[in-house]
Protein backbone atom coordinates (compact mmCIF):
# COMPACT_ATOMS: atom_id res chain seq x y z
CA UNK A 1 0.00 0.00 0.00
CA UNK A 2 2.86 2.06 0.33
CA UNK A 3 2.41 4.23 -3.12
CA UNK A 4 -0.89 4.89 -2.31
CA UNK A 5 -2.62 7.46 -0.98
CA UNK A 6 -5.71 7.47 0.98
CA UNK A 7 -8.65 9.22 2.45
CA UNK A 8 -10.89 8.41 4.65
CA UNK A 9 -14.12 9.98 5.58
CA UNK A 10 -17.10 10.01 7.66
CA UNK A 11 -19.88 8.60 5.42
CA UNK A 12 -21.69 12.35 5.79
CA UNK A 13 -22.06 14.26 2.56
CA UNK A 14 -19.95 16.82 4.22
CA UNK A 15 -17.27 15.59 3.73
CA UNK A 16 -17.72 14.28 -0.09
CA UNK A 17 -15.90 17.77 -0.86
CA UNK A 18 -12.55 16.51 0.72
CA UNK A 19 -12.51 13.94 -1.27
CA UNK A 20 -13.40 15.46 -4.66
CA UNK A 21 -10.44 17.99 -3.41
CA UNK A 22 -8.36 14.78 -3.15
CA UNK A 23 -8.88 13.27 -6.50
CA UNK A 24 -8.33 16.39 -8.26
CA UNK A 25 -4.90 16.47 -7.33
CA UNK A 26 -4.42 13.11 -7.34
CA UNK A 27 -5.70 13.18 -11.14
CA UNK A 28 -3.41 16.37 -11.88
CA UNK A 29 -0.32 14.52 -10.36
CA UNK A 30 -1.19 11.17 -12.55
CA UNK A 31 -0.96 13.59 -15.75
CA UNK A 32 -4.12 12.95 -16.63
CA UNK A 33 -5.85 15.48 -19.86
CA UNK A 34 -6.96 18.56 -17.95
CA UNK A 35 -10.26 18.48 -20.08
CA UNK A 36 -10.75 14.60 -18.17
CA UNK A 37 -10.01 15.68 -14.44
CA UNK A 38 -13.56 17.09 -13.97
CA UNK A 39 -15.35 14.20 -15.46
CA UNK A 40 -13.38 11.73 -12.87
CA UNK A 41 -14.06 14.24 -10.15
CA UNK A 42 -17.40 13.58 -10.37
CA UNK A 43 -17.15 9.98 -11.32
CA UNK A 44 -14.89 9.68 -7.62
CA UNK A 45 -18.12 11.78 -6.07
CA UNK A 46 -20.69 9.64 -7.24
CA UNK A 47 -19.51 6.74 -6.28
CA UNK A 48 -18.81 7.71 -3.04
CA UNK A 49 -22.48 9.31 -2.63
CA UNK A 50 -23.48 5.42 -3.75
CA UNK A 51 -21.91 4.48 -0.86
CA UNK A 52 -23.69 7.00 1.42
CA UNK A 53 -27.24 6.28 -0.21
CA UNK A 54 -26.77 2.51 -0.90
CA UNK A 55 -24.32 0.80 0.91
CA UNK A 56 -25.13 2.59 4.06
CA UNK A 57 -28.26 3.49 3.58
CA UNK A 58 -27.94 7.09 4.29
CA UNK A 59 -25.99 6.34 7.87
CA UNK A 60 -23.64 8.97 8.33
CA UNK A 61 -21.10 7.68 10.79
CA UNK A 62 -19.53 4.91 8.87
CA UNK A 63 -16.66 5.15 7.26
CA UNK A 64 -15.83 5.37 3.11
CA UNK A 65 -12.14 4.62 2.15
CA UNK A 66 -11.06 6.23 -0.92
CA UNK A 67 -7.33 4.84 -2.12
CA UNK A 68 -5.50 6.36 -5.06
CA UNK A 69 -2.65 5.39 -7.16
CA UNK A 70 -0.74 6.36 -10.33
CA UNK A 71 0.26 3.66 -12.42
CA UNK A 72 2.02 3.34 -15.62
CA UNK A 73 -1.14 2.38 -17.39
CA UNK A 74 -2.94 5.13 -16.10
CA UNK A 75 -4.71 6.40 -12.76
CA UNK A 76 -6.26 3.80 -10.63
CA UNK A 77 -8.89 4.53 -8.07
CA UNK A 78 -10.12 2.19 -5.00
CA UNK A 79 -13.57 2.79 -2.76
CA UNK A 80 -14.11 0.72 0.52
CA UNK A 81 -17.58 0.40 2.41
CA UNK A 82 -18.34 -1.98 4.73
CA UNK A 83 -22.18 -1.37 4.27
CA UNK A 84 -24.90 -3.70 2.06
CA UNK A 85 -23.12 -5.77 -0.73
CA UNK A 86 -24.16 -3.87 -3.85
CA UNK A 87 -25.36 -6.70 -6.62
CA UNK A 88 -22.72 -6.46 -9.40
CA UNK A 89 -25.24 -6.11 -12.19
CA UNK A 90 -26.24 -2.56 -10.68
CA UNK A 91 -23.28 -1.49 -12.60
CA UNK A 92 -25.12 -1.73 -16.34
CA UNK A 93 -27.07 1.72 -14.86
CA UNK A 94 -30.62 2.41 -16.29
CA UNK A 95 -31.49 3.87 -19.79
CA UNK A 96 -30.75 7.15 -20.36
CA UNK A 97 -33.79 7.65 -22.91
CA UNK A 98 -36.25 7.80 -19.71
CA UNK A 99 -36.42 11.24 -18.42
CA UNK A 100 -36.72 10.88 -14.51
CA UNK A 101 -34.68 11.64 -10.99
CA UNK A 102 -32.06 9.11 -10.32
CA UNK A 103 -30.25 6.80 -11.90
CA UNK A 104 -27.65 8.78 -13.52
CA UNK A 105 -24.80 7.35 -11.23
CA UNK A 106 -23.26 4.66 -12.17
CA UNK A 107 -23.32 6.30 -16.05
CA UNK A 108 -21.26 9.31 -14.98
CA UNK A 109 -19.16 6.47 -13.26
CA UNK A 110 -17.98 4.95 -16.36
CA UNK A 111 -18.26 7.67 -18.53
CA UNK A 112 -14.95 8.51 -16.87
CA UNK A 113 -13.62 5.37 -15.83
CA UNK A 114 -12.53 2.84 -18.71
CA UNK A 115 -12.57 -0.13 -15.77
CA UNK A 116 -15.46 -0.24 -13.33
CA UNK A 117 -15.56 -3.34 -11.63
CA UNK A 118 -16.66 -4.58 -7.63
CA UNK A 119 -14.18 -6.60 -6.43
CA UNK A 120 -15.97 -9.88 -5.91
CA UNK A 121 -13.32 -11.42 -3.33
CA UNK A 122 -14.30 -9.12 -0.90
CA UNK A 123 -16.60 -11.14 1.98
CA UNK A 124 -18.15 -8.00 4.13
CA UNK A 125 -18.96 -4.32 2.02
CA UNK A 126 -17.62 -3.30 -1.03
CA UNK A 127 -14.74 -2.50 -3.28
CA UNK A 128 -15.14 -0.77 -6.14
CA UNK A 129 -12.23 -0.52 -8.42
CA UNK A 130 -12.01 2.35 -11.36
CA UNK A 131 -8.96 2.58 -13.54
CA UNK A 132 -8.99 5.25 -16.01
CA UNK A 133 -5.95 4.29 -18.63
CA UNK A 134 -3.21 7.74 -20.12
CA UNK A 135 -4.99 8.26 -23.46
CA UNK A 136 -2.25 7.93 -26.07
CA UNK B 1 -23.66 26.06 -2.03
CA UNK B 2 -25.14 29.38 -1.04
CA UNK B 3 -28.60 30.40 -2.59
CA UNK B 4 -30.31 33.76 -3.65
CA UNK B 5 -33.29 34.64 -5.09
CA UNK B 6 -34.42 37.96 -7.32
CA UNK B 7 -36.97 38.86 -8.95
CA UNK B 8 -36.43 40.67 -12.65
CA UNK B 9 -39.80 42.07 -13.73
CA UNK B 10 -41.80 40.02 -11.85
CA UNK B 11 -40.09 36.70 -12.59
CA UNK B 12 -38.20 34.90 -10.19
CA UNK B 13 -34.51 34.09 -10.94
CA UNK B 14 -32.99 31.22 -8.35
CA UNK B 15 -29.06 32.05 -8.36
CA UNK B 16 -27.51 29.29 -6.71
CA UNK B 17 -23.61 29.61 -6.32
CA UNK B 18 -20.54 27.03 -5.40
CA UNK B 19 -20.61 23.44 -5.27
CA UNK B 20 -24.13 21.46 -5.55
CA UNK B 21 -23.55 17.75 -4.30
CA UNK B 22 -25.92 15.36 -2.26
CA UNK B 23 -24.59 17.57 0.94
CA UNK B 24 -26.25 20.43 -0.40
CA UNK B 25 -28.58 19.57 -3.15
CA UNK B 26 -31.09 19.06 0.34
CA UNK B 27 -31.09 22.83 0.39
CA UNK B 28 -31.56 23.48 -2.99
CA UNK B 29 -34.50 21.46 -3.63
CA UNK B 30 -36.39 23.06 -0.16
CA UNK B 31 -35.73 26.42 -2.00
CA UNK B 32 -37.02 25.43 -5.77
CA UNK B 33 -39.59 23.49 -4.36
CA UNK B 34 -40.80 26.05 -2.19
CA UNK B 35 -41.03 28.36 -5.30
CA UNK B 36 -42.75 25.48 -7.50
CA UNK B 37 -45.58 25.17 -4.84
CA UNK B 38 -46.71 28.49 -5.38
CA UNK B 39 -47.16 27.71 -8.86
CA UNK B 40 -45.19 29.83 -10.06
CA UNK B 41 -45.02 30.32 -14.22
CA UNK B 42 -42.08 30.55 -14.65
CA UNK B 43 -38.66 30.39 -12.51
CA UNK B 44 -35.39 31.18 -13.88
CA UNK B 45 -32.14 29.25 -12.81
CA UNK B 46 -28.82 31.42 -12.79
CA UNK B 47 -26.17 28.81 -13.38
CA UNK B 48 -23.38 31.46 -13.64
CA UNK B 49 -22.22 30.89 -10.21
CA UNK B 50 -22.14 26.86 -9.93
CA UNK B 51 -18.66 25.54 -9.75
CA UNK B 52 -19.93 21.60 -9.37
CA UNK B 53 -23.14 19.74 -10.03
CA UNK B 54 -23.27 16.00 -9.44
CA UNK B 55 -26.52 13.91 -10.45
CA UNK B 56 -28.22 14.74 -6.83
CA UNK B 57 -27.98 18.00 -8.45
CA UNK B 58 -29.11 17.21 -11.77
CA UNK B 59 -31.97 14.56 -9.91
CA UNK B 60 -33.48 18.06 -8.00
CA UNK B 61 -34.06 19.97 -11.25
CA UNK B 62 -35.04 16.87 -12.98
CA UNK B 63 -38.33 16.58 -10.49
CA UNK B 64 -38.96 20.54 -10.23
CA UNK B 65 -39.30 20.35 -14.14
CA UNK B 66 -41.65 17.11 -13.71
CA UNK B 67 -43.45 19.26 -11.26
CA UNK B 68 -43.60 22.56 -12.92
CA UNK B 69 -44.77 20.59 -16.61
CA UNK B 70 -47.42 18.93 -14.02
CA UNK B 71 -49.54 22.42 -14.06
CA UNK B 72 -47.65 24.05 -17.22
CA UNK B 73 -45.13 26.39 -15.81
CA UNK B 74 -42.02 26.77 -17.33
CA UNK B 75 -37.93 25.98 -15.84
CA UNK B 76 -35.23 28.19 -17.79
CA UNK B 77 -32.06 27.81 -17.51
CA UNK B 78 -28.87 30.30 -17.87
CA UNK B 79 -25.22 30.68 -17.49
CA UNK B 80 -24.87 27.02 -18.38
CA UNK B 81 -20.80 26.63 -18.63
CA UNK B 82 -19.12 24.32 -21.01
CA UNK B 83 -19.05 21.61 -18.10
CA UNK B 84 -22.54 21.63 -16.87
CA UNK B 85 -23.19 21.58 -20.54
CA UNK B 86 -21.76 18.60 -21.61
CA UNK B 87 -23.37 16.66 -18.34
CA UNK B 88 -26.61 17.62 -19.26
CA UNK B 89 -25.70 16.62 -22.78
CA UNK B 90 -24.10 13.13 -21.54
CA UNK B 91 -27.43 12.53 -19.32
CA UNK B 92 -29.77 13.41 -22.65
CA UNK B 93 -31.34 16.30 -20.46
CA UNK B 94 -29.91 19.39 -22.78
CA UNK B 95 -33.16 18.26 -25.02
CA UNK B 96 -35.30 17.83 -22.15
CA UNK B 97 -34.14 21.31 -19.61
CA UNK B 98 -34.43 25.11 -22.10
CA UNK B 99 -31.70 26.45 -21.49
CA UNK B 100 -31.10 30.20 -22.62
CA UNK B 101 -27.74 32.48 -23.20
CA UNK B 102 -29.07 35.89 -21.84
CA UNK B 103 -31.48 36.63 -19.54
CA UNK B 104 -33.95 38.56 -21.92
CA UNK B 105 -34.00 35.36 -23.84
CA UNK B 106 -35.03 33.39 -21.07
CA UNK B 107 -37.46 36.00 -19.81
CA UNK B 108 -39.13 37.11 -23.12
CA UNK B 109 -38.87 33.20 -24.88
CA UNK C 1 -11.47 6.66 15.09
CA UNK C 2 -15.13 7.36 12.96
CA UNK C 3 -15.10 10.63 12.93
CA UNK C 4 -11.76 11.12 11.90
CA UNK C 5 -11.31 12.29 8.51
CA UNK C 6 -7.57 10.70 7.77
CA UNK C 7 -5.72 11.37 4.78
CA UNK C 8 -2.45 9.01 3.72
CA UNK C 9 0.37 9.90 1.76
CA UNK C 10 3.76 8.31 0.28
CA UNK C 11 6.03 10.56 2.13
CA UNK C 12 7.08 12.51 -1.25
CA UNK C 13 7.20 16.23 -1.34
CA UNK C 14 4.77 15.71 -4.60
CA UNK C 15 1.91 14.97 -2.41
CA UNK C 16 1.85 18.12 -0.02
CA UNK C 17 -0.82 19.28 -2.09
CA UNK C 18 -3.08 16.86 -1.15
CA UNK C 19 -2.19 17.49 2.39
CA UNK C 20 -3.02 21.26 1.99
CA UNK C 21 -6.57 20.58 -0.09
CA UNK C 22 -7.88 18.26 2.71
CA UNK C 23 -6.43 20.63 5.13
CA UNK C 24 -8.40 23.94 3.72
CA UNK C 25 -11.24 22.03 3.74
CA UNK C 26 -11.79 20.36 6.66
CA UNK C 27 -10.73 23.85 7.99
CA UNK C 28 -13.67 25.59 6.35
CA UNK C 29 -15.82 22.83 7.24
CA UNK C 30 -14.35 23.26 11.36
CA UNK C 31 -16.12 27.08 11.05
CA UNK C 32 -12.48 28.54 11.62
CA UNK C 33 -12.48 31.87 10.62
CA UNK C 34 -11.76 32.86 6.79
CA UNK C 35 -8.02 34.53 8.00
CA UNK C 36 -6.97 31.90 9.70
CA UNK C 37 -7.84 29.27 6.96
CA UNK C 38 -4.16 30.07 5.05
CA UNK C 39 -2.32 30.04 8.34
CA UNK C 40 -3.71 26.30 9.29
CA UNK C 41 -2.88 24.72 5.84
CA UNK C 42 1.01 26.55 5.68
CA UNK C 43 1.40 25.09 9.41
CA UNK C 44 0.37 21.43 8.44
CA UNK C 45 1.76 21.29 5.41
CA UNK C 46 5.40 22.38 7.35
CA UNK C 47 4.49 20.10 9.94
CA UNK C 48 4.44 17.26 6.80
CA UNK C 49 7.27 19.01 5.41
CA UNK C 50 9.75 17.95 9.08
CA UNK C 51 8.57 14.34 8.82
CA UNK C 52 10.37 13.96 4.98
CA UNK C 53 13.15 16.00 5.82
CA UNK C 54 13.52 14.91 9.90
CA UNK C 55 11.93 12.19 10.03
CA UNK C 56 12.47 10.22 7.53
CA UNK C 57 15.62 11.97 6.06
CA UNK C 58 14.31 12.48 2.86
CA UNK C 59 13.42 9.00 2.21
CA UNK C 60 10.05 9.30 0.04
CA UNK C 61 8.27 6.17 0.27
CA UNK C 62 7.54 6.14 3.67
CA UNK C 63 4.33 7.15 4.71
CA UNK C 64 2.56 9.98 6.60
CA UNK C 65 -0.84 9.65 7.94
CA UNK C 66 -2.81 13.01 9.22
CA UNK C 67 -5.95 12.92 10.94
CA UNK C 68 -8.39 15.75 11.12
CA UNK C 69 -11.14 15.96 13.79
CA UNK C 70 -13.91 19.15 14.27
CA UNK C 71 -14.19 19.12 18.11
CA UNK C 72 -16.61 21.29 20.27
CA UNK C 73 -13.41 23.53 21.58
CA UNK C 74 -12.50 24.09 17.87
CA UNK C 75 -10.14 21.99 15.18
CA UNK C 76 -7.71 18.78 16.01
CA UNK C 77 -5.11 17.50 13.58
CA UNK C 78 -3.07 14.41 14.31
CA UNK C 79 0.46 14.12 12.03
CA UNK C 80 2.18 10.69 12.12
CA UNK C 81 5.15 8.98 11.08
CA UNK C 82 7.06 5.66 11.69
CA UNK C 83 10.68 7.75 11.05
CA UNK C 84 13.41 8.82 13.88
CA UNK C 85 11.88 10.22 16.88
CA UNK C 86 11.85 14.13 16.98
CA UNK C 87 13.42 15.39 20.49
CA UNK C 88 10.43 17.24 22.53
CA UNK C 89 12.45 20.23 23.14
CA UNK C 90 12.75 21.04 19.33
CA UNK C 91 9.32 22.73 19.67
CA UNK C 92 11.06 25.23 20.88
CA UNK C 93 12.32 26.57 17.60
CA UNK C 94 14.76 29.33 17.07
CA UNK C 95 14.90 32.51 17.28
CA UNK C 96 13.57 34.96 14.41
CA UNK C 97 15.78 37.70 15.12
CA UNK C 98 18.61 35.64 13.00
CA UNK C 99 18.76 35.86 9.24
CA UNK C 100 19.48 32.69 8.37
CA UNK C 101 17.65 29.58 5.94
CA UNK C 102 15.56 27.48 7.55
CA UNK C 103 14.22 26.86 11.30
CA UNK C 104 10.73 29.35 10.56
CA UNK C 105 8.58 25.69 10.29
CA UNK C 106 8.20 25.40 13.98
CA UNK C 107 7.11 28.78 14.68
CA UNK C 108 5.10 28.76 11.45
CA UNK C 109 2.86 25.68 13.29
CA UNK C 110 2.79 27.50 16.55
CA UNK C 111 1.08 30.90 15.14
CA UNK C 112 -1.36 28.80 13.80
CA UNK C 113 -2.16 26.38 16.66
CA UNK C 114 -2.11 26.82 20.36
CA UNK C 115 -1.49 23.06 21.08
CA UNK C 116 1.78 21.52 19.58
CA UNK C 117 2.72 18.53 20.94
CA UNK C 118 4.39 15.41 20.51
CA UNK C 119 2.44 12.30 21.85
CA UNK C 120 5.08 11.54 24.08
CA UNK C 121 3.61 7.73 24.72
CA UNK C 122 3.81 6.89 21.11
CA UNK C 123 6.77 4.00 20.89
CA UNK C 124 7.61 4.15 17.52
CA UNK C 125 8.03 7.10 14.94
CA UNK C 126 6.57 10.68 15.97
CA UNK C 127 2.75 11.77 16.49
CA UNK C 128 2.01 15.36 16.61
CA UNK C 129 -0.61 16.93 18.26
CA UNK C 130 -2.35 20.17 16.78
CA UNK C 131 -5.11 21.69 18.32
CA UNK C 132 -6.66 25.23 17.41
CA UNK C 133 -9.14 26.39 19.47
CA UNK C 134 -12.28 28.38 18.36
CA UNK C 135 -11.62 31.77 18.54
CA UNK C 136 -14.23 33.97 20.87
CA UNK D 1 4.83 25.89 -9.94
CA UNK D 2 6.15 27.50 -12.78
CA UNK D 3 8.65 30.16 -13.74
CA UNK D 4 9.28 32.74 -16.46
CA UNK D 5 12.06 34.98 -16.64
CA UNK D 6 11.71 38.43 -18.47
CA UNK D 7 13.93 41.27 -18.81
CA UNK D 8 12.78 44.41 -18.38
CA UNK D 9 15.07 47.46 -19.40
CA UNK D 10 18.11 45.15 -18.92
CA UNK D 11 16.91 44.00 -15.59
CA UNK D 12 16.01 40.13 -15.16
CA UNK D 13 12.02 39.44 -13.49
CA UNK D 14 11.92 35.99 -12.33
CA UNK D 15 8.18 35.44 -12.45
CA UNK D 16 6.89 32.55 -10.36
CA UNK D 17 3.58 31.22 -10.50
CA UNK D 18 1.52 28.79 -8.78
CA UNK D 19 2.56 27.06 -5.32
CA UNK D 20 6.34 27.52 -4.33
CA UNK D 21 6.56 24.65 -1.40
CA UNK D 22 8.86 21.83 -0.44
CA UNK D 23 8.73 19.52 -3.67
CA UNK D 24 9.02 23.16 -6.18
CA UNK D 25 10.77 25.25 -4.10
CA UNK D 26 14.77 22.83 -5.60
CA UNK D 27 13.22 23.92 -8.91
CA UNK D 28 13.07 27.98 -7.65
CA UNK D 29 16.57 28.05 -6.01
CA UNK D 30 18.18 26.48 -9.37
CA UNK D 31 16.45 29.15 -11.51
CA UNK D 32 17.33 31.75 -8.70
CA UNK D 33 20.97 30.55 -8.37
CA UNK D 34 22.00 30.56 -11.64
CA UNK D 35 21.02 34.18 -12.52
CA UNK D 36 22.77 34.86 -9.25
CA UNK D 37 25.63 32.66 -10.20
CA UNK D 38 25.84 35.69 -13.13
CA UNK D 39 26.50 37.98 -10.74
CA UNK D 40 23.12 40.42 -11.75
CA UNK D 41 23.61 43.33 -9.82
CA UNK D 42 19.77 43.84 -9.34
CA UNK D 43 17.54 40.93 -9.43
CA UNK D 44 13.66 41.36 -9.51
CA UNK D 45 11.06 38.47 -7.94
CA UNK D 46 7.56 39.27 -9.18
CA UNK D 47 5.11 37.14 -6.26
CA UNK D 48 1.90 38.32 -8.37
CA UNK D 49 1.16 34.63 -9.48
CA UNK D 50 2.04 32.96 -6.48
CA UNK D 51 -1.01 31.17 -4.57
CA UNK D 52 1.38 30.00 -1.88
CA UNK D 53 4.51 29.85 -0.18
CA UNK D 54 6.24 27.99 2.58
CA UNK D 55 9.51 27.53 4.98
CA UNK D 56 11.04 26.14 2.18
CA UNK D 57 10.37 28.97 -0.15
CA UNK D 58 11.13 31.76 2.21
CA UNK D 59 14.56 29.62 2.86
CA UNK D 60 15.30 29.73 -0.95
CA UNK D 61 15.32 33.53 -0.78
CA UNK D 62 17.06 33.68 2.54
CA UNK D 63 20.13 32.14 0.56
CA UNK D 64 19.39 34.09 -2.66
CA UNK D 65 19.56 37.26 -0.19
CA UNK D 66 22.46 36.39 1.32
CA UNK D 67 24.41 35.31 -1.98
CA UNK D 68 23.66 38.48 -3.60
CA UNK D 69 24.62 40.46 -0.77
CA UNK D 70 28.21 38.93 -0.76
CA UNK D 71 28.89 40.40 -3.92
CA UNK D 72 26.61 43.87 -3.20
CA UNK D 73 23.79 42.92 -5.50
CA UNK D 74 20.20 43.83 -4.71
CA UNK D 75 17.16 41.42 -4.56
CA UNK D 76 13.80 42.92 -5.33
CA UNK D 77 10.62 41.91 -4.27
CA UNK D 78 7.31 43.07 -5.53
CA UNK D 79 3.38 41.63 -6.36
CA UNK D 80 3.57 40.96 -2.45
CA UNK D 81 0.15 39.83 -1.02
CA UNK D 82 -1.40 40.57 2.06
CA UNK D 83 -1.15 37.04 2.92
CA UNK D 84 2.70 36.56 2.17
CA UNK D 85 3.18 40.00 3.34
CA UNK D 86 2.16 38.62 6.90
CA UNK D 87 4.51 35.50 6.65
CA UNK D 88 7.02 38.17 6.40
CA UNK D 89 6.35 40.23 8.81
CA UNK D 90 5.83 36.88 11.26
CA UNK D 91 9.04 35.63 10.06
CA UNK D 92 10.85 39.29 10.45
CA UNK D 93 11.92 39.40 7.09
CA UNK D 94 9.82 41.93 6.07
CA UNK D 95 12.86 43.98 7.26
CA UNK D 96 15.48 42.05 5.60
CA UNK D 97 14.26 41.74 2.26
CA UNK D 98 13.40 44.99 0.07
CA UNK D 99 9.88 45.18 -0.81
CA UNK D 100 8.26 47.50 -3.70
CA UNK D 101 4.92 48.45 -4.32
CA UNK D 102 5.52 48.81 -8.63
CA UNK D 103 8.13 47.81 -11.01
CA UNK D 104 9.35 51.12 -11.62
CA UNK D 105 9.46 51.75 -7.62
CA UNK D 106 11.51 48.10 -8.31
CA UNK D 107 13.43 49.32 -10.82
CA UNK D 108 14.57 52.74 -9.97
CA UNK D 109 15.17 52.48 -6.48
N1 LIG E 1 -22.32 1.34 -3.60
C1 LIG E 1 -23.51 0.79 -3.84
N2 LIG E 1 -23.98 -0.17 -3.02
C2 LIG E 1 -25.18 -0.73 -3.23
N3 LIG E 1 -25.98 -0.43 -4.27
C3 LIG E 1 -25.59 0.51 -5.13
C4 LIG E 1 -24.33 1.17 -4.97
N4 LIG E 1 -24.19 2.05 -5.97
C5 LIG E 1 -25.30 1.95 -6.73
N5 LIG E 1 -26.16 1.03 -6.23
C6 LIG E 1 -27.46 0.63 -6.85
O1 LIG E 1 -27.39 0.94 -8.25
C7 LIG E 1 -28.47 1.80 -8.65
C8 LIG E 1 -27.99 2.80 -9.71
O2 LIG E 1 -27.06 3.70 -9.13
P1 LIG E 1 -26.93 5.17 -9.70
O3 LIG E 1 -26.78 5.06 -11.18
O4 LIG E 1 -25.83 5.85 -8.98
O5 LIG E 1 -28.32 5.86 -9.40
P2 LIG E 1 -29.02 6.40 -8.07
O6 LIG E 1 -28.03 6.32 -6.96
O7 LIG E 1 -29.39 7.82 -8.42
O8 LIG E 1 -30.20 5.51 -7.86
C9 LIG E 1 -28.91 2.44 -7.35
O9 LIG E 1 -30.25 2.84 -7.37
C10 LIG E 1 -28.67 1.34 -6.33
O10 LIG E 1 -29.73 0.42 -6.30
N1 LIG F 1 9.09 15.75 12.56
C1 LIG F 1 10.36 15.96 13.00
N2 LIG F 1 11.14 14.92 13.32
C2 LIG F 1 12.39 15.13 13.76
N3 LIG F 1 12.97 16.34 13.91
C3 LIG F 1 12.24 17.42 13.59
C4 LIG F 1 10.91 17.30 13.13
N4 LIG F 1 10.43 18.52 12.91
C5 LIG F 1 11.42 19.39 13.21
N5 LIG F 1 12.52 18.74 13.63
C6 LIG F 1 13.78 19.38 14.11
O1 LIG F 1 13.43 20.71 14.55
C7 LIG F 1 14.24 21.70 13.88
C8 LIG F 1 13.42 22.95 13.62
O2 LIG F 1 12.40 22.67 12.69
P1 LIG F 1 11.85 23.80 11.73
O3 LIG F 1 11.53 24.98 12.58
O4 LIG F 1 10.73 23.26 10.93
O5 LIG F 1 13.08 24.19 10.81
P2 LIG F 1 13.80 23.45 9.59
O6 LIG F 1 13.03 22.23 9.25
O7 LIG F 1 13.79 24.49 8.51
O8 LIG F 1 15.19 23.14 10.10
C9 LIG F 1 14.71 21.01 12.62
O9 LIG F 1 15.90 21.53 12.12
C10 LIG F 1 14.85 19.55 13.07
O10 LIG F 1 16.09 19.34 13.70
Amino acid sequence: MKDWTIIAIPSHPKYLVLVRAVTVKMAELSGIVDGAIEDVKLAVDEACSNVIKHAYRGETDKKIVVKFRIIRKGFEVIIEDKGLKASPELIEGRSLNEVRPGGLGIHLIKRAFDIVAFDEKRKKGNRLILIRFRKK
Amino acid sequence: MEIIIIDIRGIKVLVPSGDIDMYTSPELRKELMSLIHKKVSSLIIDFKEVSYIDSSGIATFVEGLKAMRAYGGRLKFLGISNGIREIFNFSKLDKVFEIFKTIDDAINN
